[in-house]
């Protein structure tokens, strides 16, 4: 008796998340922290196209830190990773307030957010195509007709500016990210909160500064460091656009990871560049959650 | 055993009621978007079991076909996992240059017995090489093709060129009398005439067409006896002085590198530019899409109105010239059972009528020599006449190591056509890139 | 003028004249802002639409010679270098049903997941939202290569199911982290009131509690049917037998050469991927700015 | 701040809520809102605060329109019926809110706030969140917040409800302190009576979105305008019979079903006519035991309440039930008639069917109303 | 339903809340809990309702521990201090919600919601949202919903905050219906004193998380435990004094601040020691003008409110404020001094450090006690 009410009572503390979170556990423990460890094993293999699991130590991480080019690598990845990071959550953010607290009008609202989804929309092929298409040196580019047009001679931006377009290209498709995540969470803020900032005197910037951003906390921080780590495992908009060119000039670390792995079948090597990428983003990872006070957002449930 | 009485007696039906007939699946693969590569393979099925028939065995062939929509890249991983767990088809198709790894991995077998096949007998000799390593072949060749140099007729004409002399440019070059100096020389006065805006346009990407200047200039990219990749420092230093020479003479326009594929084909079309250094392909991409300002789509006629293909001149006077091809081969898996049938459905699907419609639909050459004789491809404006190209091809090292060498490669081109370095300093840097690349499978060549 | 006790002079409340200007500035500026950083999506959207209707552009952006044809893939199949392409529609309907199923799975599951990281009590809570958060720093195509030998330990190499599976476990932190931000916002007094009428605490949950974290819903929604709309990686290493051509791979087959890249028709098959997306942000959009409007006074 | 509605109105998607309020307060005044619940008060007071704009009409601050002018330039601090606390802002924060965004220095912002949070009694719990503390608590919170800024209108709705008797009869004089100090004009939601009816300049009457009677507490009591402020102000509340008049040589007739009543010669104070339907009604305190007043009724006893110092007593005059106050001492039989009456000044009289007072008094006659009827029993 | 709490301690992170509550509510009582803002009342209705587990301590309900018994498992009804309606639902479907979870068929569940909406009077507002409410009408959806399903145990939680005055006599009364139709075990938190002693059984109060004195309304009242209680309940307050006791020869007399009053013979009736420091109390009501009561004492007048039937005089005794209704005719010059005195039962004694009462009489002679004394004079 007292077995089976002790039982009931562990199963009751335990039922419920164990039941919620199940599903989730089973899967990201398959098919995510179990990849994540045979990378690890991996990253000490010389795996290469013939796929064998010859151990080798810590050769590919030596290789990897003889690398002539990864000075230029990690400089290009703390630019890229910061620039668009700054883009993704400050433009994301601007989009959000100026369609969900600006306009008013849903409509309206609706229409520029459409129009910011329609890079993240697009299928990336196309999406950097037109980035291509529009900047294109050749006096073909829709740009550059124009400046054609108007007497101007044609612009080489991407050439010399390789890494502002992935920044710029990158930059606009993350904003759509933040801009959907807090502009969902701008609505949830209970509509007492704005009257009583206005009543309290708050003008446009008071009520974001004091009454969104504190709301927006959760998403921001939340926004920041899962685009912070999407960034930098992302390289696939920059193989489109640049393919890591002029040179190393546009590389970074997840490019050069998939170089490794998928256009030459370094696998070993390639997982051992993910090691290193995870080691920074975990690093950054901790510094961010510190910064935010993610221990203080976090607050517990408030039923026993 | 096959009994020719039952045959003769024509009492098919009761043969097979007594022996029912055994059909083998063979799966086969290809890259989108070629399918007669894979159909061609079905086609030579039905000869097969024709034949079989005929032999009267009882076991007869069927083809499974698959396409694989995706980048290069993705398509050889596929085939790894594939094979890793046992779904691989029976017969890959792939560029010749995976030859390397392929045979490395234990993917794929030999095909020795080939070069031995009648049906392959008259396949040009030098595309055995293509799919020869470590002194076996690996693969059957399937297809090759032409990466000519696209000469503006209207640009030329307007230079004072007589017709004669333009339509016998091709043939000068073949003879070596046409050489890239006087390409050269020919691409700067016509820009500085003013008859054509730029004088050369060349792939924007990287791609094999980078390597004919290396071959072109004497170089060698592959040694077979250590299998290693080769780093020929004089010949890479004249291949990056030529495309440091094309971008400071402004023969070809600023940024080309970074270009995209459509705009390039604009110019082409528009008769912006001299000389293209292009493929046989592009002459059916330019009537996809309309590049033309005034026509819009143009059609082969008028492409071969308007353009003249030649081989790349030789480097020096008298040399010979050259071109690059990337022939395609057909892979057999090394888990491929019942490898006798698949030989001899290969066997079949070097066919001269299998290959010309391959041919004439993808704009590909033939690889034998029988085939470049058929009519249909004959009678083919664009392709009959340059048949001869494949005389004259060479083709990349089929050694892994190669994929990193032309990307580092591709980005000294870029560093000297950017001005960022001298051809000199590019090579230093490339060595050192190569060294760090390649490792052990380097040898450099001073 | 009167003084207060503090001893402050305290001024006339007195209203600017240019009232309605100095109100209406913010939302001015708002609008200007908005519109200048939003005109170049606008014109890049607007010329490939109109590229996809003409076959050419003159000066690079006046668009001549208004043709259908770039649409032909609406009505034939498509047949280009002698291949013939499948239908755009069935591979609509595969798309539409692969970034449904994985929609469903993940916002289910994520949602689940959500809530107890949110409102659950039980070790471990926080540990396991950081850990599920580090994990996304693994490069997923660093991880097709693990992912590939535990499908094939797991019989799933070559199957739908696998990829579906793999697919929602690299979205599902994502979505579960986005969710829980919602559920941490929903007042405590509402679960108490659903648990008081005799719920427990999933029936809470689902009655009470996820009407109200609607906007997160929708927008995990949004992400789940993009990523699913848009995959290709996936569906493309780990099946290979399957046929199911989805528009993703429509697309990729139109670009399978570089060489010989139909733009006029990838313009039109790219607006013509990009619909049902549009279609389905522009109805989720209801939910997503769902404004929170309380009831009692939350705690 | 010299308030003014001017023919006000209000209509939210489903409802007309607010229907041509014109109300007007003078600078330094305070008054109360009282309706019964859903009246549209809360409405009013966020109409004032620049929160909706009036559908139609205008209201004026000091003789300016402000319809348009945004609720931070409106210099008014605002208890919400909800409290509205910013939840992600301790107590302090909170409370310093206002002052942070009148950009006072940060140093005086705390002190001010910690003032202000003393008054409240609140100064132990600065660090608390709002989710952290009780509901009297939380309610006030707001109340801190909105005085602290000082503001020139102070708009409080319902600021006590939660608060127990003592600390509501404490925060009352706080108020009521600081509103008289700084003469901060001040509108109160309150359902408490006795709240507006002692804290209050003028109480205005709301019902149905309409202005029912605005006048001074007194005068709300004794002159009510219409059978709804009779019957809705007051507790007990005042006892009514339903009946016709008639006029017999100079002396009003009451006949009410089952009773009948000589009103005597108070014609010149009512406006009335021979076979009106009225309501006839007077206060619980206005009726005495006996015969001594001037009107006299019988009544029948049906409970008697001692109360202490005094004893309830009700009884069913005709079909109503009447109650009034007798002495401590009054004991009678159950069912046994009793004889009660009340002065004539104590006679409210109401159209039956308009339900507005035929009383000729007036407001302008309060100020020569006797010392005695100054007062408000409760 | 019997409930009992044993024991029961609460802390939350930043403070303990509740320590060692004990309480017994019988089954179908109606207990009221009264007490200052913060004390733990709502804690207490939470550990009560399943929501907020004792810390320490157990709940029994009908003999058996609850701790872990899920709320939905405890047929309760409770109706939150903060209302805590389902945003997304409309008036009918929340107050239809419990009901649709004791799977009651759609029909009947219509139906019975209906009528709790009319109950409270909300059947014109069945379609609304709760954000399209009043903030009454929302206490009133909150109240619907709580009672419809006719719970075992009712906890309400301020039910009547922010109705008006006549609705809420109205609800008092529909409630306390309801609650003796169906023998219903009934908690209410109210700040409201005559509504605590008018409608419950008993009432606890409760002071910074204890339980100061649990008894019937008017044991409460003329038998408060200590200092606390009889200062807490009561309006006006009780007078106090503050002072030394002194036994001279079988009198008490008490010595404070400016006054020396001689208390009689009452040493049987209070647990007194000579020198004692001691608060003395007397409610208003109980004081009368003259000598006539046992005790008298002398007063300084400050300041008369004539309330009609009667006059609330402020007195100055040594140094305290003393209040005490007279008649309504009494007139003092200001600063007068007048002569008044009390009955000894009247009189209270607490000890001044603890605050304890030093009376002997116990709660068990309250049967015993005279009628007069039955009554609270409010
Ligand atoms: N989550 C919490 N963390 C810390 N303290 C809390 C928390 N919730 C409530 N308290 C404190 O517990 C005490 C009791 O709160 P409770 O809500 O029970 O008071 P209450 O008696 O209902 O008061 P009120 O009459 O104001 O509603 C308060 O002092 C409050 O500040
Ligand atoms: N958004 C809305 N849509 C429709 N009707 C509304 C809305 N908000 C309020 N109402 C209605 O307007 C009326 C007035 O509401 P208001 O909040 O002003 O009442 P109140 O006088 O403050 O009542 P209470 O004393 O209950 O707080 C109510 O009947 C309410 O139902
Ligand atoms: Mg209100
Ligand atoms: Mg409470």
């Amino acid at each position: 008796m007292e077995k089976t009410h002790r039982f009931s009572l562990y199963l009751r503390k335990w039922g419920l998340p164990a039941f919620m979170l199940s599903p989730f556990m089973i899967l990201v423990t398959v098919f995510y922290f179990l990849p994540v460890i045979l990378i690890v094993v991996l990253s000490f293999t010389s795996m290469g196209s013939a796929m064998r699991w010859d151990f080798v130590g810590f050769q590919n991480y030596r290789f990897l830190f003889e690398d002539p080019n990864l000075p230029t690598i990690l400089t290009n990845t703390l630019i890229y990773v910061s620039f668009t990071l700054g883009i993704n959550v400050l433009f994301g953010l601007t989009l959000a307030l100026l369609t969900t607290y600006f306009i008013q009008k849903e409509s309206i609202g609706l229409f520029f957010r459409t129009i910011w989804m329609l890079p993240r929309m697009s299928p990336p092929v196309v999406y950097v195509l037109l980035w291509l298409w529009f900047f294109d040196p050749s006096s073909y580019g829709v740009l550059n007709s124009i400046r054609e047009l108007m007497g101007l001679p044609p612009t080489m931006w991407l050439v010399n500016q390789p890494m502002t377009a992935v920044i710029l290209a990158n930059g606009l498709i993350g904003a759509s990210f933040g801009m959907i995540i807090f502009s969902a969470a701008i609505k949830s803020i209970p509509q007492d909160l704005f009257k009583a900032a206005k009543v309290d005197g708050a003008g446009h910037w008071s009520i974001i500064k004091d009454i969104i951003l504190p709301a927006l906390r959760w998403p921001i921080m939340f926004v920041t460091i899962w685009q912070l780590l999407s960034l930098l495992t992302s390289y696939e908009y920059i193989l489109l656009l640049t393919n890591g060119g002029p040179g190393f000039d546009s590389t970074v670390l997840a490019l050069y990871s998939y170089h490794k792995a998928f256009q030459f079948f370094e696998f070993g090597y390639g997982a051992a560049v993910s090691v290193v990428l995870v080691a920074v983003a975990i690093v950054l990872t901790v510094m961010l959650w510190k910064l935010f006070g993610m221990q203080k957002i976090e607050r517990g449930a408030r039923i026993d | 055993g096959c009994s020719t009485d039952e045959d003769a007696a024509g009492n098919e039906s009761a043969g097979q009621e007594n022996e029912a007939v055994e059909v083998v699946t063979i799966t086969a693969q290809a890259p989108s978007p070629e399918t007669t590569r894979v159909d061609n393979l079905v086609r030579a099925a039905e000869m097969l079991n024709e034949e079989l028939e005929k032999e009267g065995q009882n076991i007869r062939i069927e083809v499974e076909t698959q396409m694989f929509e995706g980048s290069w890249e993705d398509y050889y991983r596929q085939f790894m996992l594939a094979f890793q767990s046992g779904k691989e088809p029976d017969i890959y198709v792939a560029s010749h240059a995976n030859t390397g790894w392929l045979a490395d991995g234990g993917y794929i077998q030999p095909l020795d017995e080939l070069k031995e096949s009648e049906a392959y007998a008259d396949v040009y000799p030098v595309l055995w090489d293509a799919v020869t390593y470590k002194g076996h072949v690996w693969g059957a060749i399937q297809d090759t093709e032409a990466r000519p140099v696209f000469y503006n007729k209207n640009i030329l004409r307007e230079m004072g060129w007589s017709e004669e002399e333009i339509e016998s440019l091709p043939e000068k070059v073949k003879n070596g009398e046409f050489t890239l100096d006087d390409l050269l020389r020919v691409a700067e006065e016509a820009v500085s005439s003013g008859a054509a805006k730029y004088g050369i346009l060349h792939r924007p990407v990287n791609g094999p067409d980078f390597q004919v200047m290396l071959y072109n200039f004497g170089g060698q990219l592959y040694d077979p006896e250590e299998n290693k990749i080769v780093f020929d420092k004089e010949a890479v230093l004249k291949q990056l002085s030529f495309f440091h020479e094309i971008a400071q003479k402004n023969l070809i326009p600023e940024g080309l590198l970074s270009m995209e594929w459509s705009n390039i084909h604009s110019m082409v079309v528009n008769g912006e530019v001299l000389f293209y250094f292009g493929g046989i392909w592009n002459i059916y991409n330019w009537g996809q899409d309309d590049f033309h300002k005034e026509l819009g789509k143009v059609d082969p006629e008028w492409v071969m109105e308007n353009f003249g293909m030649m081989l790349y001149p030789a480097a020096e006077e008298g040399g010979q010239p050259i071109t690059l091809s990337h022939p395609f081969a057909y892979f057999v898996s090394s888990n491929a059972e019942h490898k006798d049938l698949i030989i001899r459905l290969l066997e079949h699907v070097i066919h001269p009528d299998l290959q010309t419609i391959h041919n004439v639909e993808t704009y590909h050459l033939p690889v034998t020599e029988s085939a470049a004789e058929h009519p249909d491809y004959k009678a083919n404006i664009t392709l009959g006449d340059i048949a001869y190209m494949t005389e004259y091809t060479t083709f990349l090292p089929n050694h892994e190591g190669y994929e990193p060498y032309s990307n580092a490669v591709f980005k000294a081109i870029e560093a000297v056509q950017l001005g960022r370095q001298t051809p000199e300093e590019a090579l230093e840097a490339l060595e050192v890139q190569l060294k760090n690349d390649l490792r052990d499978q380097l040898t450099i060549l001073e | 003028m009167d003084i207060s006790y503090r001893g402050e002079v305290r001024s006339q409340v007195s209203f600017p004249k240019a009232l309605k200007w100095k109100k209406r500035m913010p939302y001015i500026v708002a609008y200007g802002v908005l519109f200048i950083t939003t005109l170049p999506v606008i014109l890049m959207y607007l010329w490939l639409l109109l590229n996809s209707f003409s076959s050419q552009m003159k000066y690079g952006f006046i668009p001549v010679n208004f043709t259908l044809d770039n649409w032909r893939f609406l009505w034939t199949n498509v047949e280009i270098a002698g291949s013939v392409y499948p239908s755009i529609w069935l591979a609509t309907w595969n798309s539409l049903v692969f970034a449904g199923v994985l929609t469903i799975l993940e916002v289910i599951i994520g949602v689940m997941a959500g809530f107890a990281l949110s409102r659950l009590r039980f070790p471990g809570r926080h540990g396991l939202l950081k850990i599920t958060l580090i994990l996304h720093a693994f490069p997923s195509i660093a991880l097709l290569i693990a992912v590939f030998y535990i499908l094939n330990f797991l019989g799933l190499f070559d199957t739908l199911w696998g990829v579906v599976l793999v697919k929602t476990a690299l979205q599902i932190p994502l979505t579960a982290w986005i969710i829980k931000g919602f559920f941490d916002d929903v007042p405590w007094d509402v679960e108490w009131a659903g648990l008081i009428d005799g719920c427990n605490r999933f029936k809470v949950w689902y009655s009470i509690i996820l009407p109200l974290v609607k906007p997160g819903i929708a927008a995990v929604c949004i992400f789940s049917f993009l990523s699913g709309w848009s995959e290709f990686l996936l569906l493309y290493t780990f099946i290979i037998s399957d046929s199911n051509i989805t528009l993703a791979t429509y697309l990729q087959k139109l670009l399978s050469d570089p060489n010989l890249v139909p733009y006029g028709l990838l313009t039109a098959v790219s607006v013509f991927y990009m619909l049902p997306v549009i279609v389905f942000f522009i109805l989720t959009q209801k939910s997503l700015m769902h404004m929170h409007a309380g009831g009692g006074k939350g705690v | 701040m010299r308030i003014e509605l001017r023919n006000v109105s209000k209509r939210f998607d489903k409802a007309d809520v607010i229907e041509n309020l014109n109300m007007v307060i003078e600078d330094g005044e305070f008054v109360a809102l009282l309706g019964p619940s859903g009246c549209g008060k809360s409405t009013t007071l966020l109409m004032l605060a620049g929160i909706y704009k009036p559908t139609k009409g205008d209201i004026l601050f000091d003789g300016q329109i402000v319809n348009e002018v945004e609720p931070k330039d409106r210099k008014i601090g605002m208890l919400f019926q909800s409290y509205a606390l910013y939840p992600h802002m301790t107590v302090l924060e909170n409370i310093m809110f206002p002052l942070k965004q009148m950009k006072v220095p940060k140093k005086e912002r705390v002190e001010r706030a910690k003032e202000a949070a003393a008054l409240v009694k609140l100064d132990h719990l600065l660090d608390r969140l709002p989710s952290e503390l009780s509901g009297g608590q939380q309610q006030r919170v707001a109340l801190a917040r909105a005085v602290v800024k000082e503001p020139k209108l102070l708009l409080l709705d319902e600021p006590l409800s939660n608060l127990d008797a003592r600390l509501k009869i404490e925060m009352r004089e706080e108020i009521k302190r600081i509103q008289q100090e700084l003469g901060i004009t001040t509108v109160m939601v309150t359902h408490d009576q006795e709240e507006a009816l002692t804290m209050a300049d003028r109480v205005a009457i709301m019902k149905d979105g309409e202005l029912v009677q605005y006048s001074k507490p007194l005068d709300l009591y004794h002159h009510p305008k219409n059978y709804f402020v009779a019957h809705f102000i007051g507790s007990p509340p005042m006892n009514f019979l339903k009946g016709q008049l008639s006029v017999q040589n100079d002396q009003l007739q009451f006949a009410g079903e089952g009773t009948k009543i000589n009103l005597g010669r108070c014609l010149k104070e009512f406006n009335v006519r021979d076979g009106q339907s009225v309501y006839l009604g007077v206060r619980p305190h206005d009726l005495k035991l006996g015969k001594k007043g001037q009107i006299s009724l019988t009544g029948v006893v049906n409970l008697t309440e001692p109360l202490g110092h005094t004893t309830l007593v009700n009884v069913t005059v005709g079909n109503s039930l009447f109650r009034f106050f007798s002495d401590k001492k009054f004991v009678a039989g159950l069912r046994g008639e009793v004889e009660i009456s009340f002065d004539r000044h104590a006679l409210h009289l109401f159209d039956a069917s308009s339900g507005e007072s035929l009383s000729k008094r007036h407001l302008a006659d309060e100020e020569a109303e006797e010392a005695s009827e100054n007062i408000i029993p409760m």
